[in-house]
C-alpha cells in the first residue's frame, strides 16, 4: 500500500499572520474511510485546500512519491487527487451525463475533444450505477436535489479515477436515509481508493469511519479509531461536548449537551 | 524645469478630471457591478445642465457654483430613471448591463444632437478662475487647480458617505448577495436607486468640470468612458483609494507621454500601460481577498 | 487632372433618368456620429438651396428631388452610400461630405461609376478628379494667404496645432515648405485625435516653445478644448494670436469670449459686404432649424448646388460627360455670397477671394485682410516654386 | 431524437448556404449583393464572438483588433498591388524620399499576406489570451481590457498616417490577387468567397459545439474553478476558443477590404467592436445561427434603415440594444427555439448564473 | 403568526410546490427529503419568491406581495441554507448592517457576540474568510439581532460542530420559550419533532402529512416523507 498512501507532514497554512493550520501531520491509506473532524474553524477545509493547491501551504503532502504542495490545481488533480466542496458545485446547465463525461475527459487524447460524444463510457456507466444516478442521465444537474448533486460530485471523482477523494461535508443537508446510502457508497469506494471525509455528523462518523483525526485550532488534537477519539476528554471538551463542554465560554445559554447530542444520534 | 514640472501639474489636473469621471463609475460599477456605458452621457448631461444654469444666471462667477449641485441632481435623476426603467431588471446579469447601456448611450447622444445646437454650446468659466498660479517657475492655470480641488471635495464626500454612514455597508452587502441583503432587512431597491443616483450625479459634477475644459456637445461623453473604466479597473474594482491613485497615475502618464511624444501616441501609450499593468495585477492596485473557489 | 476610372473595365451605362419632371440628386453628410456636429449645417443649407432652386423653377425646368443619406461619420459608409446613390437611386449628382477622409472614400466610387460629387469644404489640395467639383478653398486660397498674412505681420516663430488626420497633416506639410521659403521658423507641431478635447499637455509645450503665432488646423469640437486650454495658460490674442482655418461663425460661439481677437482665414465671412450676402444671411436665418449664422463651409455648399445648376444649364444636359465638357469652357460663374466665383474647368475648383477675419466680441469676424482680387485655384501648387516638383509628380503619378 | 439533431443543424446550414451562394446572387442587385457580402464579413466575426462569448463566457469587446489584423494585411497587399513598384500615393507627401515602411514589404507577396491573415491573429490572440487567462482575468475586466486594446489600436493607426493611412484608411484598390476589382464578375467572385467562408465558419462552430470541447467550454464558462478541479486548465480551454474567434474576426476583416473597398480605424475601434457584439446579442449569443444572422440583420438595418431614417436609425439601434438584452437575453434565436423541438444537447445559453458567478465573487468553500 | 395557504410556486416554468398549506404555530417544523421543496417554501415565506397561487398571512396581515425587507421590518428573520454571509464585509460589519438604525444596536451586537465567541474573535475579519461553521453562526446572529417575532431557519445546524449544534438547538428551544415563533427546516427529525408544536411533511412539493409536534412518532414522519 505504501506507494499509494497520502502522507501529510507538518502542514502549515497562514493567512496574513493568522495560522489556520499549524503543523498538521496525518496519513491516509486505501481501504479506510478516514474522517477529519474538529470544531468550526479548526482548519479542516484549509487542509484540503492546501493539499489540492487552492491555498498555499508549507510542509509536505505526498501521494506516494509525489509531492503535491507547490503544484497548480489542475496538475494536482492529474496526479489523482479529487475533492468536493462544502457547497455542491456541479455544472448546473449540463446534464448528468455531460458532467460525468467532462470529468472523464482528462484521460482522453485531446483529439477526442474535437469529436462529439457517442455512447456512454463504461466508467461512466459504472459510476452511475454506483451512485444510483442511472435514472438521471439526461437531467440537467441544476435541477437535481441537493443530495443528488453531492452524489454526482462523487460520481465525477470516480470517473475521473481519483486515487484520493477529499470530501468536505458530503452528507450535510442529507436526510437520514441518504446519509446511510452515502456512507455505504463511501465504504465501497474506499476499497480501492483513499477516502478522507470532513464531517460534523457524529452519528455518520461513528457508523462509517475506520480512523479519525481530530483537528483543533490548526493542530492535530487526537487521532485513532472512533472509540479512541470519542473517549479522548480533550475531544469531548472542544468538540463533542460532554460534561466538560458545559463550562465552555461559548455557552450563553447553558445547554444540556448530552441530551441534545444523543437526540441527534437517535434519529 | 518646465519639461518636468509642467506635465506633472497638467497631468494631475487631467487625472483629477478622469477621477471625477471615474468616481461615479466606482460606485455603479465597483459597488453595484453595473457596467454603465452611458456614464459618459451622464457627464454630458451635467455639462448641458451647467449651460442651462448659465442661461438663467448669466454671471458665470455665480453660475458655476450653482451649476455643480444642479448638475449633480439632474444627472442623478437621469441615472435614477435609467435604474428604474432598465437596470433594476439586470442586476443578475452584470455583463449584459454593458450592452443595454451602450444602447442608452447611443440614444442620449443622438437626443443631445437633436436638442442642442449641433456645434455645442458655450459654458463660460467664472472670472475667478482666470489666471495662473506660479509653481516653481511654471505658470499653472487656475482652472486646473479648480479641477483638482473639485475632485478632492467629491472624493472626500463620497468616502465619508461610504465610511461613516451605514449606507456604505448596505451597498456592499447588496452587491455581494442581493437575496441575503434583502432578507436581512435591507431595502435593496432603495440602496440601488440611491447608489445609482449618486454615481450618476457624480458624473454630472464631472460634466461641469469637463465643460470648463473642452466642448459641451453631444460627443463629449464618449471620450471619457473607456479611460474612466480603465481607471476603475486598474484601481481595483470597488476600491476608492485605488481609483484615486490610478486616475492620478494615468493623468500624469498621459501628460508626460504627450510631452515626450505626440497627443495621439500618448493616448495609445497610456492605454497600453494600463493594459500591461492589469496583466501584472489583474485585480487592480488594491484587491479584496475572499475565500472563493479561485 | 488625372485620367478617369483608373484601370479595368469601364463603368456600366448610367441609370440616371431625367425624362420626367424632376431630377434626383443625392445629399450625403454625416447626420450621426462625431462629424454630425459640423455636417448637419451643410446638409441643412443644401436643403435650403434645393428649395430655392425649386422655387425658381428647378434645373433645366426640372424640380430637384433629393435623396438624403447619412454618412454616419464613417468613411466606408460614405463609400457605400455613394455607390447606392449612384447605382440604386440613380441620382444625377451627389453633394456633401466634410472631412477630407470622407472625400477620399467617395472619390474612387464616383470615379468608378462616372458619377459627380460636389465637395464644399476647404481642404488640403493636391487632388483633382474628373468626377469631383471642389467649391471650398484649396491651399492656395486659404493657407497660403494666411501664411502671407503672418509674414506681413513679421511672424518669426510659428507653432502648428492640428487634429490628427489627413487634412491637418497635409496642410502642415505644405505650411512647413512655405514657411521655409518665408523665413518663418516652425517651433513645434502637435496633433491630437479628432475626438479628443484635452489640449492641456500640448498647450504646455506651446508655452515652452515661445512661438509668436499659432497656425491652427484643428477640426471640430476639439477646437473648444484647445482654445480653453490656451486661454488658461495665459495665452491670448494680445500675446500670441492664433490663425485658424476651421473656426468659423458656427464654431466660435461654443468658445465664448476666450477666442476673441484670434484670426481665421476663409473665403467667406458673414460680415462680408457683397451684394448677394445680405439675402443669403436673411434666407438662412429664416430657414427652419438654421443655426442663425452663416459660415464658409455652408456657403460653399450653397454654391455647389447653384454651380451644378449653372453647369447643367450650360451643358443643356444632366449627363456627366456633357457637364464636364461644359465646365471645360471655363465660362461657368455664380454670383455667390462671397462674390462672383468662376469655375476652373480643368481642375474643377473655383476662384475665391481670400479673407482673414478677426473674431470680435460677438463671435463674428472683422475683416482684417482681403485679397485684392479673386485667387485662381491651384490645387497642385504649380504656380509656387517652393513646392517640390518631384513630390508633385509623385503625387500625380500615384493618383494614377 | 438526438440522432436527428445533427441533421437539423446541417440542414439549416445547407439552406443558409443555398440562400447565400445561389439565391442571393440571382435576386439581388450588385449594390445589395455587395452589401450582403459586407454583412457576411461581419457575420464571420460574429460567429467567432458567439463562440468566445456565447459559449465561452468571454465578452470579447475588442474583436476589432483581430478584424484589423486581417483587414490591414489584406489592404496593404491590395494597396501595393495597385501601386505597383511605386510608393503608395498617400505616403508621398509626408516623406517623399523615405522608402516603403519595413513592415509593408512582405505584404507584396500574396502568399505572405494570406499567411499573415491566418497567423497574425492566432499569434496575437495566443499571446494575449495566454497572458490574460493564465492571470485569470475575466468578466468585466476582460471586456474592458479588450475594448481598450481596440481603442488603442485604432488610435495608433489614426496617428501613424504615413505608415497606415491614418484616419482616412486605405482605399482605392484596383486589383484583388490579380483580378480587376471593378469587373462585376470578379466582384461576384469576391462575394462568393466571403459567403463560402461564412458557411465554413458556421460549420466549424457547429462541429465545435457538438464536440466534447463545446461542452467543456460551456462548463468552463459556468464554473471555471470547478473545471480546474477536474484536472483541466481552464486557461487552455478559453485560449482555444479565443484564438479561433480571433481567427474568424481576421478572416472577416480580410474579406471586408475587397468587398467594401476601404478600411479605416473606425471599422476596428470601440464602436465597431460593440456593433459586432450587438449583432451577436441580437441573434442569440450561444446559438448556432444567431450570431451570424444577428450580425447580418444589424448590418442590413444600418444600410436600409440608416438610409430611410438617418437619425432615427440611431434611436432604433439604441432601442434594439435595450429591448433585446432586456427581454430576450438569448436573442431572437430564443424566439424560434420555442417553436422547434427542444432536443438540444447543450442548453441554449442561459447566461445568467454563470456570468454572475464570474462577476460577483461568490464565496464558496 | 405565519400562515401559508394553498401555495403554488416554482422557478420559471417548473412548479415546485403544489397547493401547500402550513398552519400557524409557535414552532413549526417542515420536514422532507432533499428536493422536496422545503427551502422553496421558506424562500416563499420570506418573500424571495412569489407564489403563483395562494396567500401568505403574517400576524393576520396579508403579506403575499411584500418584499423581503418589508417582511423583515414586520418582524420576520431568515437564516438561509448554506452558511451565507456578506463575504466582503467584516464579521462586525455583517452584524452592524442589521443593527443599524435599531435602538441599542451595539448592545444587540454584543449579546450575539457573547453567544457566539468565534464572532467576537474574528470581528474584524472578512466574513468571506470565515470557516463554514463560523459563517453559519454569523448568519444566526444576524437574524437574532433584528429581535424577530418569527425566525425562519433553513437547516441551521448543517455543518456546525456538535457542541454548537447543541447550543443552537437550545437556543431554538429557548426562543420558543421567549415568545418568538420559529419556522424550522431540519434534517434531524428527532430534534425537530421535539422542538415543534406542529409539523408539516413535504414530499415532492405536496403536503403528505401534518401533525402536532412532540407526539408524532419518527417512523410515521419517515413514512410520510417517502411518499
Ligand atoms: N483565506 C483566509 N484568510 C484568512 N483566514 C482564513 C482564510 N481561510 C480560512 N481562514 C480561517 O482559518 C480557520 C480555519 O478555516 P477552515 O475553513 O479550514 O475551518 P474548518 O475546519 O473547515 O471549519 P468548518 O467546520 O466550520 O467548515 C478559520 O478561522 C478561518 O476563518
Ligand atoms: N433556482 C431554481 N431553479 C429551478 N429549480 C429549482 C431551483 N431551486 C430549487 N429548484 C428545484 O426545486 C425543488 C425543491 O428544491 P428545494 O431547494 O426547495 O428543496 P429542499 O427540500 O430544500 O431540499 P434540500 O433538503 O436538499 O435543501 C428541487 O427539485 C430543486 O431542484
Ligand atoms: N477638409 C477638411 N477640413 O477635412
Ligand atoms: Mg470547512
Ligand atoms: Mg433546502
Amino acid at each position: 500500500m505504501t506507494d499509494a498512501s497520502l502522507v501529510v507532514t507538518d502542514l502549515h497554512v497562514e493567512f496574513s499572520g493568522f495560522v489556520a493550520v499549524g503543523g498538521v501531520s496525518f496519513d491516509a491509506h486505501p481501504g479506510e474511510v478516514r474522517f477529519l473532524i474538529g470544531p468550526n474553524g479548526a482548519g479542516k477545509t484549509t487542509c484540503i485546500d492546501a493539499i489540492t493547491g487552492l491555498t498555499r501551504g508549507t510542509g509536505s503532502a505526498r501521494l506516494g512519491e509525489k509531492e503535491l504542495l507547490g503544484r497548480q490545481v489542475h496538475k494536482i488533480v492529474r496526479l489523482g487527487i479529487g475533492r468536493t466542496f462544502q457547497t455542491a458545485s456541479v455544472f448546473d446547465e449540463l446534464t448528468v451525463l455531460q458532467n460525468l463525461d467532462i470529468a472523464a475527459g482528462r484521460h482522453r487524447p485531446w483529439t477526442a475533444l474535437l469529436r462529439a460524444r457517442r455512447g456512454v463510457d463504461a466508467s461512466i456507466e459504472e459510476a452511475l450505477e454506483e451512485t444510483g444516478l442511472a435514472g438521471e442521465l439526461a437531467t440537467p444537474a441544476g435541477i437535481l436535489s441537493h443530495g443528488q448533486k453531492q452524489w454526482l460530485e462523487i460520481a465525477m471523482l470516480l470517473v475521473q479515477d481519483a486515487k484520493v477523494l477529499l470530501l468536505d461535508e458530503p452528507v450535510a443537508g442529507m436526510s437520514h436515509d441518504e446519509r446511510t446510502a452515502t456512507g455505504e457508497l463511501l465504504q465501497r469506494i474506499a476499497a480501492k481508493r483513499i477516502v478522507l471525509v470532513v464531517e460534523h455528523d457524529m452519528d455518520f462518523m461513528r457508523r462509517f469511519a475506520t480512523r479519525v483525526t481530530v483537528l483543533h485550532q490548526g493542530r492535530v488534537l487526537s487521532q485513532g479509531t472512533v472509540a479512541e477519539v470519542q473517549a479522548d476528554p480533550r475531544v469531548q471538551e472542544v468538540y463533542l461536548g460532554t460534561a466538560g463542554a458545559a463550562t465552555t465560554a461559548a455557552m450563553s445559554v447553558v445547554p444540556e449537551p448530552v441530551a441534545a447530542t444523543q437526540k441527534r444520534t437517535e434519529d | 524645469m518646465d519639461a518636468l514640472i509642467a506635465p506633472l501639474l497638467n497631468g494631475s489636473a487631467q487625472g483629477a478630471l478622469l477621477l471625477l469621471a471615474a468616481l461615479g463609475l466606482s460606485l455603479t460599477f465597483g459597488q453595484m457591478g453595473v457596467i454603465n456605458m452611458a456614464h459618459g452621457e451622464f457627464l454630458m448631461i451635467g455639462a448641458f445642465a451647467a449651460y442651462l444654469v448659465q442661461q438663467v444666471i448669466a454671471a458665470s462667477n455665480l453660475s458655476i457654483p450653482v451649476a455643480l449641485p444642479v448638475a449633480f441632481v439632474v444627472a442623478g435623476l437621469f441615472g435614477l430613471l435609467l435604474e428604474v426603467t432598465i437596470i433594476q431588471w439586470m442586476y443578475r446579469r452584470p455583463l449584459d448591463t454593458l450592452l443595454v447601456t451602450v444602447g442608452v448611450s447611443l440614444i442620449l447622444q443622438q437626443a443631445a444632437l437633436h436638442i442642442f445646437p449641433s456645434q455645442g454650446v458655450p459654458v463660460e468659466k467664472p472670472g475667478w478662475l482666470d489666471g495662473q498660479l506660479n509653481i516653481l517657475g511654471y505658470e499653472w492655470p487656475l482652472r486646473q487647480l479648480f479641477t483638482i480641488l473639485l475632485a478632492a471635495v467629491c472624493v472626500a464626500a463620497l468616502a465619508a458617505w461610504l465610511k461613516y454612514t451605514s449606507f456604505g455597508r448596505r451597498i456592499r452587502a447588496t452587491v455581494h448577495n442581493r437575496d441575503l441583503a434583502e432578507t436581512s432587512g435591507i431595502s435593496t431597491r432603495t440602496v440601488d436607486r440611491l447608489t445609482f443616483f449618486a454615481g450618476s450625479g457624480l458624473a454630472g459634477v464631472a460634466g461641469v468640470a469637463a465643460s470648463l475644459i473642452g466642448g459641451t456637445n453631444s460627443q463629449m461623453g464618449a471620450q471619457y468612458i473607456i479611460p474612466a473604466f480603465l481607471v476603475v479597473a486598474a484601481g481595483g474594482i470597488g476600491q476608492l483609494k485605488g481609483t484615486i491613485l490610478a486616475a492620478w497615475a494615468v493623468g500624469v502618464a498621459l501628460s508626460y507621454f504627450a510631452y515626450w511624444t505626440t497627443g495621439s501616441l500618448a493616448q495609445v501609450l497610456a492605454f497600453i500601460l494600463v493594459i500591461v499593468f492589469l496583466q501584472i495585477r489583474p485585480q487592480g492596485l488594491f484587491t479584496v481577498r475572499t475565500r472563493s473557489l479561485a | 487632372g488625372d485620367e478617369a476610372a483608373g484601370s479595368g473595365t469601364s463603368a456600366k451605362p448610367s441609370c440616371v433618368d431625367t425624362s420626367g419632371s424632376t431630377v434626383k440628386l443625392g445629399f450625403l453628410n454625416s447626420l450621426t456620429g462625431g462629424m454630425a456636429i459640423s455636417e448637419k449645417t451643410v446638409s441643412n443649407v443644401l436643403h435650403m438651396a434645393a428649395d430655392e432652386i425649386n422655387a425658381g423653377g428647378g434645373i433645366l425646368g426640372k424640380k430637384i428631388e433629393y435623396v438624403q443619406e447619412d454618412g454616419a461619420t464613417d468613411w466606408p459608409t460614405f463609400a457605400e452610400k455613394t455607390e447606392k446613390l449612384l447605382t440604386q437611386d440613380c441620382v444625377a449628382a451627389i453633394f456633401g461630405g466634410w472631412t477630407s477622409s470622407s472625400r477620399k472614400a467617395v472619390k474612387p466610387v464616383v470615379e468608378k461609376n462616372n458619377g459627380l460629387f460636389f465637395y464644399p469644404v476647404q481642404y488640403e489640395g493636391l487632388e483633382s478628379s474628373p468626377n469631383i467639383y471642389y467649391t471650398g478653398a484649396t491651399t492656395n486660397q486659404q493657407i497660403i494667404p494666411a501664411m502671407d498674412f503672418l509674414a506681413s505681420k513679421g511672424v518669426k516663430r510659428l507653432f502648428l496645432a492640428g487634429s490628427d488626420y489627413v487634412f491637418p497633416r497635409t496642410a502642415n506639410a505644405i505650411i512647413k515648405l512655405y514657411a521655409a521659403k518665408l523665413g518663418i521658423e516652425i517651433v513645434g507641431e502637435e496633433y491630437v485625435p479628432l475626438d479628443k478635447d484635452d489640449w492641456t499637455s500640448q498647450v504646455a509645450k506651446i508655452v515652452a516653445a515661445k512661438p509668436d503665432f499659432i497656425f491652427n488646423t484643428i477640426n471640430g469640437s476639439s477646437n473648444v478644448g484647445f482654445i480653453k486650454a490656451y486661454y488658461d495658460a495665459g495665452l491670448t490674442a494680445a500675446t500670441t494670436p492664433i490663425i485658424s482655418v476651421s473656426i468659423a461663425e458656427e464654431e466660435a460661439p461654443a468658445m465664448g469670449h476666450e477666442v476673441t481677437g484670434h484670426y481665421a482665414s476663409w473665403n467667406y465671412f458673414q460680415s462680408l459686404k457683397t451684394d448677394t450676402n445680405p439675402k443669403f444671411i436673411e434666407s438662412w436665418k429664416a430657414y427652419p432649424n438654421s443655426s442663425g449664422v452663416t459660415s464658409d463651409p455652408m456657403e460653399a455648399a450653397y454654391i455647389s448646388l447653384y454651380l451644378y445648376k449653372a453647369l447643367v444649364e450650360a451643358a443643356g444636359s444632366f449627363d456627366v460627360d456633357a457637364v464636364n465638357a461644359a465646365a471645360k469652357k471655363n465660362t461657368i460663374t455664380f454670383d455667390a455670397p462671397e462674390g462672383k466665383v468662376t469655375l476652373d474647368g480643368e481642375n474643377h475648383h473655383i476662384s475665391k477671394p481670400g479673407h482673414i477675419g478677426q473674431i470680435n466680441a460677438n463671435n463674428q469676424f472683422d475683416i482684417a485682410w482681403a485679397s485684392d482680387k479673386f485667387i485662381e485655384p491651384d490645387p497642385y501648387l504649380e504656380g509656387y516654386d517652393w513646392f517640390p516638383a518631384d513630390i508633385r509628380k509623385q503625387l500625380v503619378d500615384a493618383a494614377g | 431524437m438526438t440522432k436527428l439533431k445533427p441533421w437539423i443543424s446541417l440542414g439549416g446550414i445547407g439552406v443558409f448556404a443555398v440562400l447565400l451562394l445561389a439565391v442571393a446572387p440571382l435576386v439581388l442587385t450588385d449594390h445589395w449583393l455587395n452589401n450582403v457580402g459586407k454583412y457576411c464579413c461581419w457575420a464571420i466575426a460574429a460567429v467567432g464572438i458567439g463562440l468566445a462569448w456565447g459559449r465561452g463566457g468571454m465578452l470579447v469587446m475588442g474583436q476589432g483588433v483581430f478584424f484589423a489584423l486581417g483587414a490591414y494585411s489584406m489592404a496593404m497587399h491590395l494597396t501595393l498591388e495597385t501601386a505597383g513598384d511605386r510608393i503608395p500615393g498617400f505616403m508621398v507627401l509626408y516623406d517623399p524620399l523615405a522608402p516603403l515602411p519595413m513592415f509593408w514589404e512582405p505584404f507584396r507577396s500574396a502568399g505572405f499576406t494570406l499567411l499573415a491573415i491566418v497567423l497574425l491573429p492566432v499569434i496575437m490572440a495566443g499571446i494575449l489570451g495566454y497572458a490574460l487567462f493564465k492571470r485569470r482575468v475575466k468578466g468585466a475586466y476582460f471586456a474592458i481590457l479588450t475594448q481598450a486594446l481596440a481603442v488603442a489600436l485604432a488610435t495608433l493607426i489614426s496617428s501613424t498616417i504615413r505608415e497606415t493611412g491614418g484616419d482616412t484608411g486605405l482605399s482605392d484598390f484596383k486589383y484583388f490577387f490579380g483580378f480587376v476589382l471593378n469587373d462585376p464578375a470578379n466582384k461576384l467572385m469576391v462575394y462568393l468567397i466571403a459567403a463560402a467562408l461564412l458557411i465554413v465558419c458556421v460549420l466549424a462552430v457547429w462541429q465545435l459545439y457538438r464536440s466534447r470541447f463545446g461542452e467543456l467550454l460551456v462548463a468552463t464558462r459556468d464554473a471555471e474553478e470547478r473545471v480546474r478541479f477536474l484536472g483541466y486548465d481552464p486557461a487552455n480551454i478559453k485560449l482555444v476558443a479565443f484564438v479561433v474567434s480571433a481567427l474568424m474576426a481576421s478572416i472577416g476583416g480580410a474579406m471586408f477590404v475587397p468587398i467594401v473597398g476601404i478600411i479605416t480605424p473606425a471599422e476596428i475601434g470601440a464602436a465597431a467592436s460593440i456593433l459586432m457584439i450587438a449583432g451577436v446579442a441580437f441573434g442569440g449569443r450561444a446559438s448556432l445561427f444567431g450570431p451570424a444572422l444577428g450580425a447580418m440583420a444589424v448590418g442590413w438595418g444600418q444600410s436600409s434603415l440608416g438610409s430611410t431614417w438617418p437619425d432615427g436609425w440611431t434611436y432604433i439601434l439604441g432601442l434594439l440594444f435595450i429591448v433585446v438584452i432586456l427581454f430576450l437575453p438569448n436573442g431572437l434565436s430564443s424566439l424560434t427555439a420555442r417553436f422547434t423541438v427542444r432536443a438540444r444537447r447543450g442548453p441554449d445559453v442561459p447566461p445568467t448564473p454563470a456570468i454572475v458567478a464570474a462577476e460577483l465573487e461568490e464565496v464558496k468553500s | 403568526m405565519l400562515e401559508l395557504t394553498d401555495i403554488e410556486a416554482g422557478y420559471g416554468r417548473t412548479r415546485v410546490l403544489h397547493g401547500v398549506t402550513v398552519p400557524s404555530g409557535k414552532v413549526v417544523a417542515v420536514l422532507g427529503h432533499n428536493g422536496a421543496g422545503k427551502t422553496t417554501l421558506l424562500r416563499l415565506a420570506i418573500g424571495l419568491i412569489k407564489p403563483s397561487r395562494g396567500r401568505v398571512l403574517f400576524d393576520g396581515e396579508d403579506i403575499t406581495s411584500l418584499a423581503p425587507n418589508q417582511r423583515v421590518a414586520r418582524g420576520m428573520a431568515y437564516v438561509p441554507q448554506g452558511q451565507q454571509a456578506f463575504g466582503q464585509l467584516t464579521t462586525l460589519e455583517n452584524l452592524q448592517l442589521v443593527a443599524d438604525g435599531r435602538r441599542g444596536g451595539r448592545a444587540l451586537i454584543d449579546a450575539q457576540m457573547a453567544r457566539f465567541p468565534a464572532l467576537e474573535q474574528f470581528a474584524t475579519r472578512k466574513a468571506g474568510l470565515l470557516s463554514g461553521g463560523q459563517r453559519q453562526q454569523l448568519a444566526i446572529a444576524r437574524a437574532l439581532i433584528t429581535e424577530p417575532k418569527l425566525l425562519i431557519l433553513d437547516e441551521p445546524t448543517e455543518g456546525i460542530q456538535p457542541t454548537i449544534v447543541a447550543e443552537i438547538e437550545q437556543t431554538i428551544m429557548q426562543l420558543a420559550a421567549e415568545d418568538i415563533n420559529v419556522l424550522l427546516v431540519e434534517q434531524h427529525i428527532g430534534f425537530a419533532l421535539e422542538a415543534a408544536d406542529r409539523y408539516v411533511v413535504l414530499a415532492s412539493g405536496h403536503v403528505s402529512h401534518t401533525g402536532e409536534g412532540g407526539k408524532a412518532a419518527t417512523s410515521t414522519v419517515r413514512a410520510a416523507m417517502a411518499i
